[in-house]
C-alpha cells in the first residue's frame, strides 16, 4: 500500500484519461440519443488527446519556443529545458480529425433528423420496422 | 445494452489501467518519449529551418506530410457536409419566410405574394422593439479586428504560439460572426457559396502544390529547400519561407471549411437566413 | 519411357472451347450444327494423330502454368488417358448426329445453349482424360459438373429445377466436401500430385490415413456413381436423351470411373494398395453397388431409369476390375470403360428413338414395338448383349478380362459377383427385347406398321451397335492401349 | 523520374480531387477525365514501383527529405507493393464502370462525388504506402471520413447505417491512435521499422502487449472482424452502387494489410505468435467469423445484402490465415487479400449493372437475367465460381494455400470452416442462378419459351466487368509467379 500511492501519485493523469475515455466509450455504447454518442465520440478522443499530451509534459521545462527568437540561431539550445513538441503536433492533427468527424457527424444526424424526425435510436427503429 | 456497456466499459478500462502501470512516471525528463527523438527536434530546429517555434517547424516541415493530410482531412469535412447536406437551389419550398429586420416579425409568404410595406409591420405590432442595433453594430466592429488578428496569427506562426489553423479557425469565426449577428443571407454576400467551396480546395492546393514544387525542382516531395533556387535565398531561410507558404494555405482552406460547414450545418443545407 | 512435349493436348481440349463464339454468334441452326460437327471431327483427329506414339510407349506431356509449388496444371497423354479420349471423341460425333435428330424431331427450346454447354462438357472430359496429375483432373472435374448443370436442367421447369439441384449437390458437394481435402492432404504429405505408376506416396504414411483418403478420394468423385453416393443418377434422367447418353456413355459417369481408376493405379499405385491391402475395400463396396443396383434395375418400370440402374452397376464394375489390383482385373477394367461406352450409348439411343417416335417412356408400353421399330429394337439387342457380356459383341472381352483378374486375385467371392450380377442383366433385359418382338397379337400395342423414328436418330444408334459388334472382332486397340497402361 | 513514383503515388490523385472540385463549379464535364487520367497514373506508377520493387528490393523514400525516424518515410517492399497495385487497379475499373451509374443516381453531385472518390483512393493508397505509425492514422481518417460521405449518399436508410459505421468507426481509429501513443511513450518513435529495431528489449512490457491488443482491435473493428462487424451489412447495403463497388473490395482488405503489417513489421512475428500465445482464440474466432458469415449470408433473400455477409466469412478467411502463424497461411491470407478485392469488385459490379438496368437487388428482381444480360451474368459466375472457389478461378488458390496452412498448424476446426464456407457458397449462387435460370417459370417443357429482348448494360459498365471477370482467371492461372516472385519475400524468413 505505501509503495502503492506513490506510483498511483505518480501517474494521476493516466489515470484520468482512463477514465475520461471510458465515460465516452459508456455513451457512445449505452446512450439511446444520436447526439449524446455524438458527445461521447468527442469525449473518448478528447481523453486520447489528454493522453498525448501528458505524454510530453517535462520537468522543469517550458513551452518549446526558442527563448532567444529569430536572432539566436547560433546560441545552444538544451533539449531538458523545452517541452516534447512531438505530442502537441500529433495532437493538432488529432484535434483537427476530430473537428472534421464531428462536422460529418452532425450533418449525418441533421439528416437522419430531417427524415425521422426523431433522434432517439430506439423510436427510429421502430419506424423503420413498420415499414 | 446500458449493462453490456457498462461490461465492455469497465473490462476495458481495468486493461487500460493494467498497461499504464508499465508507464514511465508522468513528466519524467528521462521517459524515452522525452529522450529518443524529441532533442533532436529541439536542438535542431532553428539550425534547420530558422523558426524558433519548434511546433511549427516540427508540425509544416518534419512532419510536414502529416500535416498536409490534416488539412485535406478538414476539406474533406466540409465536402462531407455539402455532399450530405446541401439542397440545390432548384428544390426551393413554396413558401418562404421574410423577417422584418425592425420590428422583427416574420411572415410567411406564399410564392409570387410581394413583401408587405414596411409600415404594416409597425401597425401590426404595436409595442415596438428596438433592433438589435448594439449586437450588430458591436460585431461590425469587432470583425475587422478580429481579422487583422487572425492574419497576425498565420504571419507569427514561426516565432510564437500561432499559425494557419489557429489563424484560420479565427478568420472563420469572423465570418460565422457575423453570420450569427446578422443572418446567413448577409454573410452570403459578403463570402459566395462559389467562393467558398473553390477557395477551400485550393488552399489545400497551395500546400501540396508547394510540395509538388520542390518535387518538380528535383529534391523530394515537400523538401522546401529546393525553392532556395527559386527565392535566391539560402536553403535554412527557404525552408522557413516554405512553411510560411504552406501556412497561408492551411489558413485559407481551414477558413473556408469552417464557413462552409456552419452554411452547410446550420441552414440544413437550404441557404436560407440560416439559425 | 521418353516423353514428347506437344501442345496437342491443350488444342485438343480447347478445339471445341473455340466453337462458342460461333455458335452463340450464328443464329442459322445449320452453321450453328456444322460448326458442332467440325469441332467433333478436328478433336478426333487430333486425340488419333497421338494414337500412334502412345502406342509406341511414349508419353506425351504439355505444361499450362505452374500454379502452385510442385504442381502445375499439365496434360500428360498415357494408354490409359488415350484410351478414354479415344472413346468420348469418337462417341461425341455419334452423339451430335444424335443429338440433331432429337432437338429438330422434338424442337427443343434454346437449342444454341444446349450445344455450347455440350461441346464444353466434351473438352472437360478430354481434360479429365490428358491431365497429368490430380489438381488439373480436378478443375476439369469441376468444369465437367457446372457445364453439364445446364444440359441436365434443360428443360427449365419445377422438375429440373429439383433433379439439378440433387445433381449438383452430389456430385460438387462430394467433390468439394471429399476430395478437395483429400488433395490438400496428399500435397501436404508428399508435396505433389504427379499421376505416377509408383504412386506418390512413399508407403510410410500410417494405414488408417491412407484408408480414410482411398475412401475419400473413390466416393468424392461422385460421377462414379458408387453407392452411396449414385442417387444423382436416376435423378438426372429428366435431361433430354442425348444428354443421358452423354452422362452414361461418353462423359460424365465415365469421367468418374476414370479419375476413380486414375486415383487407384496413378495416385496410390497398384503396389501400394496390394502392400496395404486396401483393394479389398474398394472391392466389396464395388461389388456391392454392383449387386445392388442390379436388383433395383429389374424393378424399374421407366426404360431410362432402368438404364440408369444398369449403368450404376456396370461402373463397379470398371471399379471392382481395378480394385482387383491383378493385372488382367485392371486390363478388363479399362477395357470396360470403352465396351460399356459403345454398348450403353447404343441402348439410350434406342430409348430415345422410341420415345421420339412413341413418346412411350415405360416398359410396360412397349409390348409388341419390334414389329413397328424392327431396327432401333435390334440394336437395342445387340447393346444389351454388349453390356450383359455375351459374344459376338465387345462387352465379352471386358467381362473375360474381369473374371480372369479375379481368378488370378483369387478373389472366389467377386467372380460370384460378377456372374450373378451378368445373370441379373440378362434377367433385366431379355424381358424388355423379348416381349418387344414375341408377343401374340392381342396384346401387341403397336399395329403391324414399320414406322421408325426419324433418320437422323436411327442411324447414330446404328453405328454405335455396329461398333459393339466390331469391337468382338477387332478389340485389339484398346486391349494395347489398356496393357499399355497397366505396364 | 521513377524514385519519386512513392510520392506521385498519393500526390497526383491528392492534386486531382482539388482539380476536380474546383473543376465541379467551372465546367462538370471534365470531371471524369480527370479522374480517369489521375487514377491511370497511380497505377502506373504503382506498377512501376512493384517492379523496382522486384528488381532492387524495398524502396525507402524520405518525405521533406527528413531521414526517419526524424521525418516520415514511405516504405515499400513486396507486400504493399502488391496491396498498392491492387488497389488503384481495382479504382481505376471501377470508376470507369461505374461512370454511368453515378450520373443516374448523382445527376448533380457528380463532382463532389468524384473528389470524394479520389481522396478515399488516396487515403488507402497513402495506408498502405507508408511506413509511419502516425501518418497511418492520419489516412485512416481520411479514407474514413471520405467513406462516411460516400456511403450516406445512398438510400434513405443510409445515413443512419452510415452514423454507426461512423461511431464503430471513430472507436476503432481511436484504439488504433492510442496504441500507436502507448508505443511512443515506451519507445519515442513513430517510424514502423525504428519501433521494431526498438522493441524487442521491451517485449514483456504490459505496455506494448496493451499497445498490441489495442491496435488489434481498433483494426478488427474497422474491418468488421467477426465480433465487432454488425455496421458492415447495413452500411454496404444501402450505399450507392458505385460506393459500395468501391469500399467493398478495398476498405476491408487494405484494413487487413495494416493487421498483417502490425503482425509483420512492428511488432516482429516472434512477439505476435510466439511471445504471446494468442493465435489459438484468434484464429477459432475467425472460425465463428466465417461460418456466422455463411449462415447470416444463408439467411438474407437480397443479392447485394446477402453479398455483406460473404464479406464478413471472407474477412474470417484472412484473419485467420494471418493467426494461423505459419508460412502457407500467411501467404494464403496475403493473396486472399488480393484475390479477394477482385472478386468482391466482380460482383459488386455486377450488382450495380443490375440495379442500373433492373433497378432493384432483392431475389425477385433477378428473374430471367441470364437472358436479359448476359454478359453480366457470365461475369457473375465467373465471379461466384472464383468466391466457391473453383479452378482455376483466383478464388480456388488463395483457398488452397489457407487450407494448407490449417493443415500444417493442425488446425483443423479453421480447415473445416473453410470447407463449410466453400459448399455454403455453392448454395448460395446456385441459388440466385436457378431464379435467373428458370423463373419467370414457362409452361410445359420450356416450348414456345417467350424470348424476353435482351437488355444488357451498356458497354462501358460490362467491359470493365468483363476485364475484371478476365482479371480472376488469369490471377488464379499465374499464381505460383505471384507466390514465388513477391509473396515468398512479404514474408519474414523467421515465419516457416
Amino acid at each position: 500500500m505505501a509503495e502503492l500511492i506513490p506510483t498511483i501519485i505518480a501517474k494521476y493523469n493516466y489515470w484520468i484519461y482512463i477514465t475520461l475515455m471510458m465515460i465516452g466509450l459508456y455513451a457512445m455504447i449505452a446512450k439511446n440519443n444520436l447526439v449524446k454518442k455524438i458527445v461521447g465520440m468527442n469525449i473518448f478522443q478528447t481523453a486520447i488527446i489528454l493522453f498525448y499530451v501528458s505524454i510530453g509534459v517535462k520537468k522543469g521545462a517550458t513551452i518549446p519556443i526558442s527563448a532567444g527568437g529569430h536572432g539566436a540561431v547560433h546560441e545552444a539550445v538544451h533539449a531538458a529545458d523545452y517541452l516534447n513538441p512531438l505530442p502537441h503536433v500529433l495532437m493538432l492533427t488529432a484535434i483537427v480529425v476530430g473537428v472534421a468527424t464531428l462536422g460529418v457527424a452532425l450533418a449525418l444526424a441533421l439528416r437522419i433528423y430531417s427524415r425521422y424526425n426523431t433522434l432517439e435510436e430506439d423510436e427510429i427503429l421502430a419506424q423503420i420496422r413498420k415499414k | 445494452m446500458k449493462i453490456i456497456g457498462l461490461i465492455i466499459t469497465i473490462i476495458t478500462g481495468a486493461f487500460l489501467v493494467y498497461a499504464a502501470a508499465d508507464f514511465p512516471a508522468w513528466s519524467d525528463p528521462n521517459s524515452p518519449a522525452s529522450t529518443y527523438l524529441s532533442p533532436y527536434f529541439i536542438e535542431n530546429s532553428m539550425k534547420d529551418t530558422s523558426v524558433p517555434n519548434f511546433v511549427t517547424s516540427l508540425l509544416a516541415d518534419y512532419r510536414g506530410f502529416d500535416t498536409m493530410f490534416e488539412t485535406t482531412v478538414i476539406f474533406t469535412a466540409g465536402l462531407v457536409c455539402f455532399i450530405l447536406l446541401r439542397i440545390s437551389g432548384r428544390k426551393e419550398p413554396e413558401t418562404s419566410h421574410y423577417r422584418h429586420v425592425l420590428t422583427g416579425v416574420t411572415v410567411t409568404l406564399k410564392e409570387g405574394r410581394k413583401i408587405p410595406a414596411s409600415e404594416d409591420f409597425e401597425r401590426i405590432d404595436d409595442l415596438w422593439t428596438p433592433p438589435d442595433l448594439i449586437i450588430k453594430t458591436g460585431c461590425r466592429l469587432m470583425i475587422p479586428f478580429i481579422q487583422l488578428f487572425a492574419l497576425y496569427v498565420i504571419a507569427h506562426g514561426h516565432s510564437s504560439p500561432g499559425g494557419g489553423f489557429q489563424g484560420g479557425v479565427i478568420l472563420g469565426a469572423s465570418i460565422i460572426l457575423l453570420a450569427i449577428s446578422h443572418d446567413l443571407r448577409t454573410a452570403l454576400e459578403r463570402m459566395r457559396e462559389k467562393v467558398v467551396a473553390i477557395l477551400c480546395p485550393v488552399g489545400v492546393a497551395i500546400y501540396a502544390g508547394t510540395g509538388t514544387l520542390c518535387l518538380l525542382l528535383g529534391l523530394n516531395f515537400l523538401d522546401y529547400s529546393a525553392l532556395a533556387s527559386v527565392l535566391h535565398v539560402d536553403p535554412i531561410a527557404a525552408r522557413s519561407h516554405g512553411i510560411l507558404m504552406v501556412e497561408i494555405g492551411v489558413g485559407i482552406a481551414v477558413m473556408t471549411t469552417m464557413i462552409w460547414i456552419y452554411n452547410n450545418i446550420s441552414s440544413a443545407g437550404k441557404y436560407n437566413q440560416g439559425l | 519411357m521418353e516423353t514428347i512435349t506437344s501442345i496437342k493436348p491443350l488444342l485438343a481440349v480447347l478445339v471445341s472451347l473455340l466453337v462458342i463464339p460461333m455458335l452463340v454468334s450464328s443464329r442459322n441452326p445449320n452453321v450453328r450444327e456444322g460448326w458442332t460437327f467440325a469441332a467433333a471431327i478436328i478433336k478426333l483427329a487430333i486425340v488419333a494423330s497421338m494414337v500412334p506414339a502412345i502406342l509406341q510407349g511414349t508419353e506425351i506431356v504439355y505444361t499450362v502454368a505452374e500454379v502452385l509449388p510442385g504442381v502445375a496444371i499439365k496434360f500428360k497423354v498415357d494408354a490409359f488417358g488415350m484410351l478414354f479420349a479415344l472413346v468420348s471423341s469418337t462417341l461425341w460425333i455419334v452423339t451430335t448426329i444424335y443429338s440433331i435428330g432429337y432437338m429438330r424431331g422434338l424442337n427443343e427450346h434454346s437449342q444454341t445453349r444446349y450445344f455450347c454447354f455440350f461441346a464444353i462438357a466434351l473438352s472437360a472430359t478430354i481434360g479429365v482424360a490428358f491431365s497429368a496429375n490430380l489438381l488439373t483432373l480436378y478443375l476439369f472435374y469441376e468444369m465437367l459438373s457446372f457445364a453439364t448443370y445446364p444440359l441436365v436442367a434443360h428443360h427449365q421447369d419445377q422438375e429440373a429445377r429439383s433433379s439439378g439441384r440433387k445433381y449438383l449437390l452430389y456430385i460438387v458437394g462430394a467433390s468439394i466436401g471429399l476430395v478437395l481435402p483429400a488433395m490438400l492432404i496428399c500435397y501436404n504429405l508428399t508435396g505433389t500430385l504427379e499421376f505416377s505408376k509408383l504412386g506418390i506416396f512413399t508407403g510410410t504414411e500410417p494405414h488408417a490415413t491412407m484408408l480414410v483418403l482411398l475412401l475419400m478420394l473413390v466416393l468424392g468423385f461422385a460421377k462414379a456413381g458408387i453407392m452411396p453416393f449414385h442417387s444423382w443418377l436416376p435423378a438426372a434422367m429428366v435431361a433430354p436423351t442425348p444428354v443421358s447418353a452423354l452422362l452414361h456413355a461418353v462423359a460424365v459417369v465415365k469421367v468418374g470411373a476414370f479419375s476413380v481408376l486414375r486415383v487407384l493405379t496413378g495416385v496410390f499405385g497398384i503396389d501400394l494398395l496390394a502392400s496395404l491391402n486396401l483393394g479389398t475395400v474398394i472391392c466389396y463396396i464395388a461389388a456391392f453397388t454392383v449387386i445392388t443396383a442390379s436388383l433395383i434395375a429389374l424393378s424399374q418400370d421407366g426404360l431410362k431409369r432402368r438404364l440408369a440402374f444398369s449403368t450404376i452397376g456396370q461402373l463397379s464394375y470398371i471399379v471392382l476390375g481395378v480394385a482387383l489390383l491383378s493385372p488382367k482385373g485392371v486390363i478388363g477394367g479399362m477395357t470396360h470403360i470403352a465396351m460399356h461406352a459403345f454398348g450403353k450409348i447404343t441402348l439410350f439411343f434406342c430409348a430415345g428413338a422410341i420415345f421420339v417416335a412413341t413418346g412411350k417412356k415405360n416398359i410396360s408400353e412397349m409390348v409388341g414395338i419390334g414389329r413397328r421399330m424392327p431396327v432401333t429394337m435390334v440394336a437395342f439387342f445387340i447393346g444389351s448383349l454388349s453390356v450383359i457380356g455375351l459374344p459376338p459383341t465387345g462387352g465379352f472381352f471386358s467381362k473375360w478380362y474381369l473374371v480372369q483378374g479375379t481368378l488370378q486375385a483369387d478373389q472366389w467371392p467377386m467372380l460370384v459377383v460378377l456372374l450373378s450380377s451378368s445373370l441379373l442383366n440378362a434377367a433385366y433385359f431379355f424381358p424388355i427385347v423379348y416381349k418387344a418382338f414375341f408377343c401374340t397379337p392381342e396384346e401387341a400395342m403397336f399395329e403391324d406398321r414399320i414406322e421408325e423414328a426419324p433418320l437422323w436418330c436411327v442411324v447414330p444408334l446404328v453405328i454405335t451397335a455396329a461398333g459393339s459388334i466390331a469391337l468382338f472382332f477387332y478389340p485389339t486397340l484398346f486391349l494395347k492401349l489398356a496393357e499399355l497402361a497397366t505396364r | 523520374m521513377s524514385q519519386q513514383y512513392p510520392a506521385l503515388l498519393v500526390i497526383v490523385p491528392l492534386l486531382s480531387a482539388f482539380a476536380i472540385s474546383i473543376a465541379g463549379w467551372v465546367n462538370k464535364r471534365l470531371c471524369f477525365p480527370i479522374i480517369v487520367t489521375a487514377l491511370s497514373v497511380a497505377v502506373y506508377a504503382s506498377v512501376g514501383l512493384l517492379l523496382t520493387v522486384l528488381e532492387k528490393g524495398v524502396v525507402i523514400y524520405h518525405l521533406g527529405g527528413w531521414p526517419p525516424p526524424v521525418g516520415i518515410a514511405y516504405y515499400v517492399d513486396h507486400l504493399n507493393g502488391l496491396v498498392l497495385v491492387v488497389v488503384s487497379l481495382v479504382a481505376l475499373l471501377n470508376v470507369i464502370a461505374c461512370k454511368k451509374s453515378i450520373e443516374q443516381e448523382f445527376p448533380d453531385k457528380a463532382a463532389p462525388f468524384y473528389t470524394l472518390y479520389l481522396l478515399m483512393v488516396t487515403g488507402l493508397l497513402g495506408i498502405v504506402v507508408t511506413g509511419d505509425a502516425f501518418n497511418l492514422y492520419v489516412l485512416l481518417e481520411i479514407a474514413a471520413l471520405t467513406g462516411y460521405g460516400l456511403l450516406a449518399m445512398g438510400e434513405e436508410r443510409a445515413p443512419l447505417s452510415t452514423l454507426n459505421y461512423l461511431y464503430m468507426g471513430t472507436i476503432g481509429a481511436c484504439f488504433y491512435l492510442l496504441g500507436v501513443g502507448y508505443l511512443y511513450i515506451v519507445t519515442g518513435s513513430l517510424n514502423m521499422v525504428d519501433i521494431a529495431r526498438l522493441l524487442p528489449p521491451l517485449y514483456q512490457s504490459r505496455a506494448v502487449l496493451a499497445a498490441f491488443i489495442i491496435c488489434m482491435v481498433g483494426v478488427w473493428l474497422k474491418m468488421a472482424f467477426f465480433p465487432l462487424h454488425a455496421w458492415l451489412p447495413n452500411a454496404y447495403t444501402h450505399a450507392p452502387s458505385a460506393a459500395s463497388s468501391l469500399i467493398a473490395p478495398l476498405v476491408t482488405k487494405v484494413m487487413v494489410y495494416v493487421m498483417i503489417r502490425l503482425i509483420l513489421t512492428i511488432f516482429t512475428p516472434e512477439f505476435a505468435f510466439a511471445t504471446l500465445a494468442l493465435n489459438n482464440i484468434v484464429v477459432w474466432l475467425a472460425v465463428i467469423a466465417i461460418v456466422m458469415g455463411a449462415i447470416l449470408a444463408l439467411a438474407e433473400r437480397n443479392l447485394k445484402r446477402m453479398l455483406t455477409f460473404i464479406i464478413v466469412a471472407e474477412v474470417g478467411y484472412m484473419v485467420g490465415g494471418a493467426w494461423l502463424g505459419n508460412r502457407a497461411g500467411m501467404t494464403g491470407a496475403i493473396l486472399h487479400i488480393a484475390n479477394d478485392a477482385l472478386m468482391t469488385l466482380c460482383v459488386f459490379l455486377v450488382v450495380g449493372n443490375i440495379v442500373y438496368k433492373v433497378k432493384g437487388y432483392a431475389f425477385e428482381n433477378l428473374q430471367g437475367l441470364f437472358r436479359k444480360m448476359p454478359f453480366t451474368m457470365g461475369a457473375f459466375v465467373v465471379g461466384a465460381m472464383s468466391i466457391i472457389g473453383v479452378p482455376p478461378t483466383c478464388g480456388f488458390f488463395s483457398k488452397w494455400y489457407l487450407i494448407l496452412g490449417a493443415l500444417q498448424a493442425g488446425h483443423y476446426g479453421f480447415m473445416a470452416a473453410l470447407i463449410f464456407s466453400s459448399l455454403v457458397s455453392v448454395v448460395l449462387f446456385f441459388r440466385i442462378f436457378e431464379i435467373c435460370y428458370y423463373e419467370p417459370f414457362s409452361d410445359h417443357h420450356g416450348h414456345d419459351h417467350p424470348p424476353e429482348p435482351m437488355d444488357e448494360a451498356p458497354p462501358l459498365m460490362v467491359v470493365p466487368l468483363l476485364i475484371v471477370a478476365v482479371i480472376l482467371i488469369l490471377v488464379g492461372l499465374y499464381t505460383g509467379d505471384i507466390v514465388n516472385h513477391i509473396i515468398k519475400f512479404a514474408i519474414p524468413e523467421g515465419l516457416v
